[in-house]
C-alpha cells in the first residue's frame, strides 16, 4: 500500500521546525518513561480470599505477564491461578468456560481477542464477574475493562512515526509491519500513518502484513525478501517486534545494514537484540506496571471503586523509547520503567 | 543310504503353538537330515506354515523345542520361502537377493551394486527365465516373484554349510516345465549335503522329490514315513483322512453361447478368440509369460484391453467398467489372492459378501445382518473353510481356506461367466475335489467357465477342452479323447 | 433350529464380553476411572451437570471434524486439510454475510458448497491425478490458507447477525444446537459405515483398493465421495464456530486438526478392533476433554492439560494393544502400513 | 565378455536418459522455469549472490529437518513430532546454556542425547508397545509441547552467549555454517540409504515390515535407529536455530512440520521413482524456497507464497506421475512381463 510510487527517490529534506515537533513528541520519552499510570488510593482492601483467574494461552507475552501479577497478587492477598487455553479457538473458549465455571472474582485476559470468547464474556459478565482485558480493543459496549486499549495503541504508532522524522533529515520510506490477525493493528496503523502523514508529508509509507502464523520461522525471510525488493526503505517499523525474532541473522545474510528498526512491544530477545545493537530502538512498554495496574484495576472492580479516567479509556500504559545504552537491566525480566512499582502500588494500596 | 549320511540338521521336539483356542501345531516331531527332502503334508489348516513360521522364529512356540545343533558342527542355517514368498514387493529383485545377508560384513559397508546386478541376473538365468532384476518386485508375475524367492534361498549357499532350505507351497503358482526345474534344483541342493523340508498340496510332487513324508492333521503328526512305503492314494488318505473321490466329468450336453470373445488384444495378449456354451468348462495353459494369468482379467475388464469384444450372452461387456461386468453375470478369481482376490484385513463374512447382490439389502439399504451370516455359514460349510469363524480376520486364516473364501465369494453371485485363475491354488485334495465339484455345479447351472491354471493335471480332469496359449496367441486345442495331463504339457512348452 | 439359535445365543454372549474387554474399550475404562479421581478431587465443581454440559459445548465441533475424518481415513486416505477447510467455511460464512450480505441460508448453503468443492477437488486430485492423499491434502492445505488471506485480508469478520449466532449456541435444555448437530451426524455417519453396503465399500477400498475394484466398487467414487463428506462436515464445523464466535477469524482453522487426528487414530482402537469408526472417535474426544477439563479444574499447572493429552493416548492405545491377542496387533499394524503405503 | 559390457553400456545410457527425464526430476525443471522467470521479472534483486546466499541460509534448518525424516519415512513409520523435537532442542540448549550455565560442548551434547532419548522413546513406542507410529508421535508431541512448557515457563531463554551464536551463523565464503553442517548431514544420511546393506534394511522394512524380518532384517531395530537418527537431526536444527536467534523460544517448533513433510513428500517423487531420498528432498526444499523467495521479490500479495507452496507441490507431483505413467504404458511392449499398467 505505498502512498504515492511518485515520491520515490526524490527524498527532500525535512523542514528544521517539522524536526522539531517530532522531537517535541519524542524527548519526553527518550531516556525516562511516560507518566506513573495510577495516582488515586484503593479505596478499601480486597476482601480475604479473593481468587482471580488468569487466561494463559502459552503466548511468550502472555505467560510473561501472568509472571509479573504473581507479586501483585501476593502483595494484594490474592490467589492468582492460570488456566491454559490451547492454540486453538475451542481451547480458548475451552479455557473461559472452565473460568466461568469456577466463579473467580474477577478475570484477567491478556491478547485473546474477545470475538474468540464472545459467549463465555457474556456468561461472566452476567455473573457480574469483572474482566480486565489487556492488550485488547474491544468496543466499550463489551463490558471489558481495557487499561492499555485502542488509545495506548495509536499512541504507539504515533510515537514511532515521530522517532522516525526526528531522527532523519531528509523525507525517507518506512515501512510498517503489521498483523491484521490482531485487531489494535488498526490502531496502530492509524496512529502511524496519520502522523506521518501530518510530520512528513514526503515520506513514502509501506504497510506490509505479517501472518501471524509466521512469527517465530517466516517471517524475517519475508521482511528481508521485502526489503531486498524496496532497496529505498529506511525506516522500519514494528507493530510488534515479536515479528523481529530471527532477524538479525537473517539482515546479516543479506548485506541489510543501513536500516533504522524502530520497535514496539519488545520481548525479551528483541531487548537482547537492542543491547547488542543488533537492532536501532524500541518502543518499551512497561509490562511490569501494566501487570500491576491490571491487579490494582481487578481489585478496584472488586470492590467496587470507579476507576481512573486514562484506564478507563485505555491508556494506561507506559511507553519508552530504549536505547542500547538504556538496556542496563537483565532483558529476560522485561522492560521495567518504573523499578519501585512494587513500593508505589504498595502506597496506594496502604499496605 | 547309509546310517552315517543321515546326519540330523534339524530336530524339532514336541513343538506346539496356540493361536488363542485355536491349536494349530500339537506336539509335533520331526527331524530333517542332510541330503533329505522332507515332505510336509496336510489338509487346509493343519499347521504347514504355523510350522515354518515357528522355524523362521516370526512366532514364538509356546511348547517344545527346535534344535538347530548339529552333532558337533556349526549351528544349521535355515533358508525359506514362505507361503506368502516374504519378499519385499517395492525393491527390485537385485535388492531383494541382497536383503539380510549377513555374509556380506558390516551392514554399513558400501554396496557393490554391479556385482549384485549381475549375481543376480546369473540368478534368475538359472532357472531358465529372463526378466528386468531392476523391476520392482511387485510388478512380477507370481510366477517371478516365486523364482526370485527361490534365488534368494539359493544365493551364496556352498557345501561347507549346513543348511536346510524351507519351502512353503513354492508350487502354487508355477507351471509344470517351471515346477520340474525347481525339483530339479531341489534334488541337486539335496545331494549336494543341505536338508529340505518341502511343504505342497500337490501331491504327485511330493512322491516325486521326497524322501520322507510327514503329514498333519490339525496340528498333530499322523503320520511319518518313508516316501517308498506310500504311493498317491496313500498319501491322500493321509491328508484327506479318508478317500476323496476324484472328479470324473462327462462332456456335458453344450447350451447356447453365453462368451464370445473376438480378437483380444491386451498386455501379452496379442490375438484371442473363444466361444464358450453354457455347461462348458474351458481351460487355459500356457507357461509363464504366455498370457495365461492376464486373459481372464482381460475379458473380465480388469486389465485394460487394446482391442476386440467380449460378448457375455446379449450383452458386450466394456473394459474399465467392473461393475457392469459384474452385473451382467461375470465373476472373476484372480490368482493374486493377496493383492487382488481380497481385503485381508477384513472379516471373512465381509469379504465374502462383498460382491453385491442384488435384493439382499433390507430398507435404507441397510445390510441384513442375520440373512448374511446364514448365507455366509452355508458357504463355509459348502467349501469346507475351517476355522468355521466367519467373523475372524481373513488374514488369520490359512492359505487354503483363504482361497476357499474368495471363490465362495464368487459362487455366491450365481455367475453366467466364471473365470478362474489358479482356482485351487494352495487348497488341499480334499478341498480341491469339493471345489471342482462347486464349479462343474455352476457349470451345470448354465454358466459358462474359463480355467486358467498352471496345473496341468487339474485342467485335465475338470475342463471340456484346453486352450493351449503361447506369446500371447492360441497355438493349440486340445479336447475330447486327447485330453490328458501329458497332452497339454507337451503342448504347452514351446518347440 | 435349536443348534443354530445356540450357536446365536453363545455369539451374542461372547460378543458381549468381548466388547466389554478391557483393551477392546480400554477409552472407556480410563473414562470412568477419571470421572471418579475428579469427582474426588474437585467435588464442587467436577461433577455438576455444568460441567457436563460445557464439556459436550466445547468439543462438539472437535467431534464433528473427527466424524468426518473418519470417513477418508476409513477409506484409505489422509486429509490434512480438514483444519484449514474448517477456517475456510469459518471465514467464507462470515465473508458472505458481512461483506457480502446474502442472507442466513444463501450464506450457509453457499458456504457448504464451496466445501464440497474443495472436496472434490481434493478426491480428483488423488483419483484422478494419482496424487498420495497425503500431498493432495498437504498441498490443498496450503492454498486453502492462501485463500483464507485473500478473503479475510489476514483481519477478522465482524457483524455476522443474531440470527447466524443462533445455529451454534441457541439452548436446548440446556446444551446447544451445535451438540444436536454433532450427533445427527455422527449417527448419519455411524449407519451408512457400519450398516450400508457402502460402508462396506469403504472399508474394503481402505483394506485394499485393488481387490475392493475387482469386486465391483468404484473405488475411486467412494474416495471421492468420502472426502467431499469430509469437507462438509468441517465446512458444518467452521459454520458453527464461526456462529459460536460471531466472528469470522483467520487464524482459527489448522489448530483443530491434530485434536482431530488424535481422536480418529484413537477411536480406531476402540469398540471395532483398529478399524476407524464413529462410535470410538466420538468417545475419544471426549474422554480426552474430560481430563483436559478436570485437569483446569483441579488446577495442575498450566503444561499438565497438554501432558495428559499425551500420556492418554498412548497408555489408551498400549494398553489396548497388550490385551488384546496378538493376532490383532499385527492386523492393526497391517492396517496402519496400508495407510503409510497409500500415502507414499 | 562383451555382450555383457554392451549390455552394461546400454544400461548406463538409458539410466541417464532416465534420470533427465521430465517426470523423474520434473522439480528440477520447475526450479530452471522459476529461475529463468524472475530473472526477468525481477532482473536486479532476484539473480544475485545475495539471493542465493538468503536462501541457502533461510532453509538449512528445514532441509535438516527434512532430511531426517526421510528415515523414518523410508522405514514406514510417521514422524509427526519432528517439529515439537525441534522446538524441544532449541529450549534445552538455551536451558542448558543460560539457566544451567553448563558450557558450549556439554550443552549441545546433553541436547544431542535428549534428542535421541525422545527419538528411542518414539522407537520403542512403536516397536515394543506396538501402537502406530502415527498415533505414538501425535501423543510424543504433546508430550514434548508440554515438556517445552516446563522447562521454558513458557518464557524465552536469552543470553546463550557469543560463542554459541556462531556455531549457525559463522560464515564461510559469505555462507552460514548451518548451511554446510546441512550439507554434512545430507551427505552422511545419502550414503546410508543408498549406499549400505543398512539403506537397503530401512527400505525393505518400509516396504514391507513382515517380508523384511523374514528374509533376517531387524525391522525393529532398523525403525528404533531411524527415529532415534531422525530425533538427532531435529535436534541439531533445533539448536542451530536457537543459535541463529539468539534466544531460546518455546513456540517455534511446531510451526517447521509440515514444511518438512511437504519436502520429503515432494523429493519422494523425484530421482527414484516413489522411494524416499535425500537429494530429492533438498532439492524439493529450495526448489519451494525459491519459488518464494522470487515471489516475494516481485512484490506479490502476502497470501501468494502460500498458494506457490501448494501449487508448486502439485504440480510437481502430478506431472511426475503423468509422464511416469505414460512411460510406464509405453514400455509395456517389452520382452519382460513387468506388469505394465497394474490396471490389475
Ligand atoms: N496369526 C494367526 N492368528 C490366528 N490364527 C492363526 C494365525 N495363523 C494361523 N492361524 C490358524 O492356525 C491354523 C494353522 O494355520 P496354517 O497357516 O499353519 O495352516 P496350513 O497348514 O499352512 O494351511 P494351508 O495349507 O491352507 O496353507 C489355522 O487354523 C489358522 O486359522
Ligand atoms: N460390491 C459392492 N460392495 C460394496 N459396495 C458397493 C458395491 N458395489 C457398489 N458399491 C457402492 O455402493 C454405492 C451405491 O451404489 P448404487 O447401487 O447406488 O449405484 P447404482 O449405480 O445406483 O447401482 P444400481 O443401478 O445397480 O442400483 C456406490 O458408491 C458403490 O461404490
Ligand atoms: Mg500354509
Ligand atoms: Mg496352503
Amino acid at each position: 500500500a505505498g502512498c504515492g510510487s511518485s515520491k520515490t527517490g526524490t527524498a527532500s529534506a525535512i523542514a528544521v521546525d517539522v524536526q522539531t515537533k517530532a522531537k517535541e513528541i519524542v524527548t519526553p520519552y527518550e531516556g525516562r518513561p511516560g507518566a506513573f499510570p495510577v495516582t488515586e488510593k484503593l479505596s478499601s482492601p480486597v476482601p480475604a480470599g479473593t481468587r482471580i483467574a488468569y487466561i494463559d494461552n502459552g503466548n511468550a507475552l502472555v505467560s510473561l505477564i501472568f509472571r509479573l501479577m504473581q507479586p501483585a497478587a501476593a502483595e494484594l492477598g490474592i490467589d492468582l491461578y492460570a488456566v491454559r487455553a490451547g492454540t486453538s479457538a475451542s481451547g480458548v473458549q475451552a479455557a473461559f468456560s472452565t473460568v466461568v465455571q469456577q466463579r473467580p472474582d474477577a478475570v484477567i485476559n491478556t491478547a485473546i481477542d474477545p470475538a474468540l470468547w464472545d459467549n463465555q464474556r457474556r456468561q461472566l459478565i452476567a455473573a457480574k464477574i469483572p474482566i480486565v482485558s489487556l492488550g485488547t480493543v474491544a468496543a466499550a459496549s463489551n463490558g471489558l475493562v481495557q487499561p492499555n486499549g485502542a488509545a495506548a495503541f495509536e499512541r504507539q504508532g504515533r510515537l514511532q512515526a515521530a522517532w522516525l522524522v526526528a531522527n532523519n533529515d531528509k523525507s525517507f520510506e518506512a515501512v510498517l509491519y503489521e498483523h491484521n490477525e490482531l485487531a489494535y493493528a488498526a490502531a496502530v496503523k492509524k496512529g502511524f500513518e496519520s502522523e506521518l502523514e501530518e510530520l512528513c508529508p514526503d515520506c513514502v509509507v509501506r504497510v506490509v502484513q505479517i501472518p501471524i502464523t509466521e512469527i517465530g520461522n517466516k517471517a524475517p525471510e519475508r521482511i528481508v525478501s521485502d526489503l531486498q525488493a524496496h532497496p529505498d526503505t529506511r525506516g522500519i517499523v514494528f507493530q510488534s517486534s515479536a515479528a523481529a525474532t530471527g532477524l538479525p541473522a537473517k539482515l546479516k545474510v543479506a548485506g541489510l545494514k543501513d536500516v533504522q528498526i524502530v520497535g514496539a512491544n519488545p520481548l525479551p530477545t528483541n531487548l537482547q537484540y537492542l543491547k547488542d545493537k543488533q537492532s536501532t530502538v524500541e518502543l518499551g512498554t512497561d509490562l511490569n506496571t501494566l501487570a500491576w495496574t491490571a491487579m490494582d484495576t481487578a481489585a478496584r472492580l472488586i470492590v467496587g471503586q470507579k476507576l481512573q479516567e486514562n484506564v478507563d479509556n485505555g491508556d494506561a500504559l507506559v511507553h519508552q523509547f530504549l536505547r542500547p545504552e538504556d538496556i542496563t537491566f537483565d532483558p529476560t525480566r522485561g522492560f521495567s520503567a518504573y523499578p519501585d512499582v512494587a513500593d508505589r502500588f504498595r502506597a496506594l494500596w496502604n499496605r | 543310504m547309509t546310517s552315517e549320511q543321515r546326519r540330523p540338521l534339524v530336530r524339532v521336539d514336541q513343538l506346539t503353538k496356540y493361536f488363542g483356542n485355536t491349536c494349530a501345531l500339537d506336539r509335533v516331531d520331526l527331524t530333517v537330515h542332510a541330503g533329505e527332502v522332507l515332505a510336509v503334508v496336510g489338509h487346509n489348516g493343519s499347521g504347514k506354515s504355523t510350522l515354518v513360521k515357528l522355524l523362521a522364529g516370526f512366532h514364538t512356540p509356546d511348547g517344545g523345542t527346535i534344535g538347530l545343533q548339529g552333532e558337533a558342527g556349526p549351528e544349521t542355517e535355515l533358508r525359506f520361502i514362505h507361503q506368502d514368498l516374504g519378499l519385499v514387493g517395492s525393491l527390485s529383485t537385485v535388492e531383494n537377493l541382497g536383503l539380510g545377508s549377513t555374509s556380506d560384513g558390516p551392514p554399513w559397508r558400501r554396496l557393490r551394486k554391479m556385482a549384485e546386478r549381475l549375481q543376480a541376473d546369473q540368478l534368475v538365468a538359472q532357472f531358465g527365465v529372463d526378466f528386468d532384476v531392476d523391476a520392482l518386485v511387485q510388478e512380477l508375475s507370481p510366477a517371478e516373484q516365486t523364482i526370485v524367492a527361490i534365488a534368494r534361498a539359493l544365493r551364496g549357499w556352498n557345501e561347507e554349510r549346513d543348511v536346510v532350505l524351507v519351502l512353503d507351497e513354492p508350487t502354487a503358482a508355477l507351471h509344470g516345465a517351471e515346477v520340474d526345474r525347481l525339483m530339479a534344483v531341489v534334488r541337486r541342493v539335496a545331494e549336494r549335503g543341505a536338508g529340505v523340508l518341502f511343504i505342497s498340496h500337490r501331491l504327485d510332487e511330493v512322491l516325486g522329490v521326497a524322501d520322507t513324508v510327514v503329514a498333519l492333521r490339525n496340528g498333530a503328526v499322523v503320520g511319518n514315513l518313508p516316501c517308498s512305503e506310500t504311493d498317491y492314494a496313500g498319501l491322500v488318505e493321509l491328508v484327506a483322512g479318508g478317500v476323496v473321490e476324484e472328479l470324473q466329468r462327462r462332456p456335458a450336453e453344450r447350451g447356447d453361447v453365453v462368451l464370445r470373445v473376438n480378437a483380444l488384444q491386451g498386455g501379452v495378449i496379442r490375438d484371442f478368440d473363444v466361444t464358450v456354451h453354457a455347461g462348458e468348462i474351458v481351460g487355459v495353459a500356457g507357461i509363464l509369460g504366455s498370457g495365461r494369468d492376464e486373459l481372464c482379467a482381460t475379458i473380465f475388464g480388469g486389465r485394460r484391453r487394446t482391442r476386440g469384444t467380449v460378448r457375455l450372452r446379449d450383452n458386450d461387456l466394456a473394459s474399465g467398467d467392473l461393475r457392469q461386468s459384474i452385473r451382467r453375470g461375470a465373476a472373476f478369481v484372480p490368482g493374486d489372492r493377496h493383492q487382488h482376490g481380497a481385503v485381508m484385513t477384513m472379516t471373512a463374512t465381509e469379504n465374502l459378501a462383498s460382491v453385491r447382490v442384488p435384493g439382499v439389502e433390507g430398507r435404507w439399504r441397510r445390510v441384513r445382518k442375520s440373512h448374511e451370516s446364514r448365507e455366509v455359514a452355508e458357504w463355509f460349510a459348502a467349501c469346507g473353510v475351517v476355522p468355521a469363524r466367519p467373523e475372524m480376520q481373513l488374514s488369520q486364516f490359512s492359505g487354503g481356506n483363504q482361497q476357499k473364501v474368495v471363490l465362495a465369494k464368487w459362487l455366491r453371485t450365481h455367475p453366467n461367466l466364471l473365470l478362474l485363475e489358479e482356482p485351487t491354488q494352495g487348497v488341499d485334495v480334499g478341498a480341491k475335489a469339493v471345489i471342482h465339484q462347486l464349479i462343474v455345479r455352476t457349470a451345470n447351472q448354465g454358466a459358462a467357465v474359463l480355467v486358467a491354471s498352471s496345473e496341468a493335471k487339474e485342467l485335465a480332469q475338470l475342463c471340456d477342452r484346453v486352450l493351449v496359449l503361447a506369446d500371447g496367441v492360441v497355438v493349440d486345442e486340445v479336447a475330447g479323447q486327447e485330453l490328458t495331463e501329458a497332452r497339454i504339457l507337451h503342448a504347452s512348452v514351446p518347440a | 433350529m435349536p443348534a443354530n439359535s445356540t450357536g446365536q445365543t453363545q455369539r451374542g454372549w461372547h460378543g458381549l464380553l468381548h466388547s466389554l474387554a478391557f483393551h477392546n474399550i480400554s477409552a472407556v475404562y480410563i473414562w470412568v476411572a477419571m470421572v471418579v479421581l475428579f469427582s474426588l478431587l474437585v467435588p464442587e465443581t467436577f461433577p455438576t451437570v455444568d460441567t457436563v454440559r460445557i464439556v459436550l459445548a466445547d468439543q462438539a465441533l472437535t467431534a464433528i471434524l473427527a466424524i468426518g475424518l473418519v470417513l477418508p481415513l476409513a477409506a484409505g486416505a489422509f486429509d490434512l486439510s480438514i483444519g484449514s477447510q474448517l477456517g475456510l467455511a469459518a471465514i467464507v460464512v462470515a465473508w458472505m454475510l458481512s461483506v457480502q450480505d446474502l442472507g442466513l441460508w444463501i450464506s450457509v448453503l453457499g458456504t457448504l458448497a464451496v466445501g464440497a468443492a474443495v472436496g472434490l477437488i481434493n478426491g480428483l486430485l488423488i483419483v484422478k491425478a494419482k496424487i498420495s492423499s497425503f500431498i493432495t491434502t498437504l498441498g490443498m492445505s496450503s492454498i486453502i490458507l492462501a485463500g483464507i488471506s485473500w478473503i479475510s485480508h489476514d483481519a477478522q469478520i465482524l457483524d455476522l447477525g443474531a440470527d447466524f449466532q443462533e445455529i451454534a449456541t441457541h439452548p436446548i435444555v440446556g446444551v446447544p444446537l451445535s451438540v444436536y448437530v454433532m450427533v445427527v451426524l455422527a449417527v448419519c455417519v455411524w449407519y451408512v459405515l457400519d450398516n450400508t453396503h457402502l460402508g462396506r465399500a469403504v472399508y474394503a477400498t481402505g483394506g485394499n483398493a485393488e481387490a475392493a475394484r475387482l469386486s465391483g466398487v468404484r473405488t475411486g467414487l467412494v474416495v471421492v465421495s468420502c472426502l467431499v463428506s469430509c469437507s462438509l462436515l468441517a465446512s458444518v464445523a467452521g459454520i458453527l464456530l464461526s456462529s459460536s464466535l460471531a466472528t469470522g477469524d483467520p487464524t482459527i482453522g489448522p489448530g483443530y486438526m491434530l485434536p482431530a487426528f488424535a481422536a480418529a487414530f484413537l477411536g480406531s482402537t476402540q469398540f471395532r478392533n483398529g478399524r476407524f469408526n464413529v462410535l470410538g472417535t466420538v468417545v475419544a474426544v471426549y474422554v480426552l476433554a474430560t481430563g483436559v477439563k478436570g485437569l483446569q479444574l483441579a488446577g495442575a499447572p498450566v503444561w499438565i492439560p497438554e501432558l495428559f493429552n499425551g500420556v492418554a493416548l498412548l497408555v489408551a492405545v498400549a494398553v489396548n494393544r497388550r490385551q488384546g491377542s496378538a493376532r490383532r496387533a499385527r492386523s492393526a499394524r497391517a492396517a496402519t502400513r496400508v495407510a503409510a503405503e497409500r500415502a507414499v
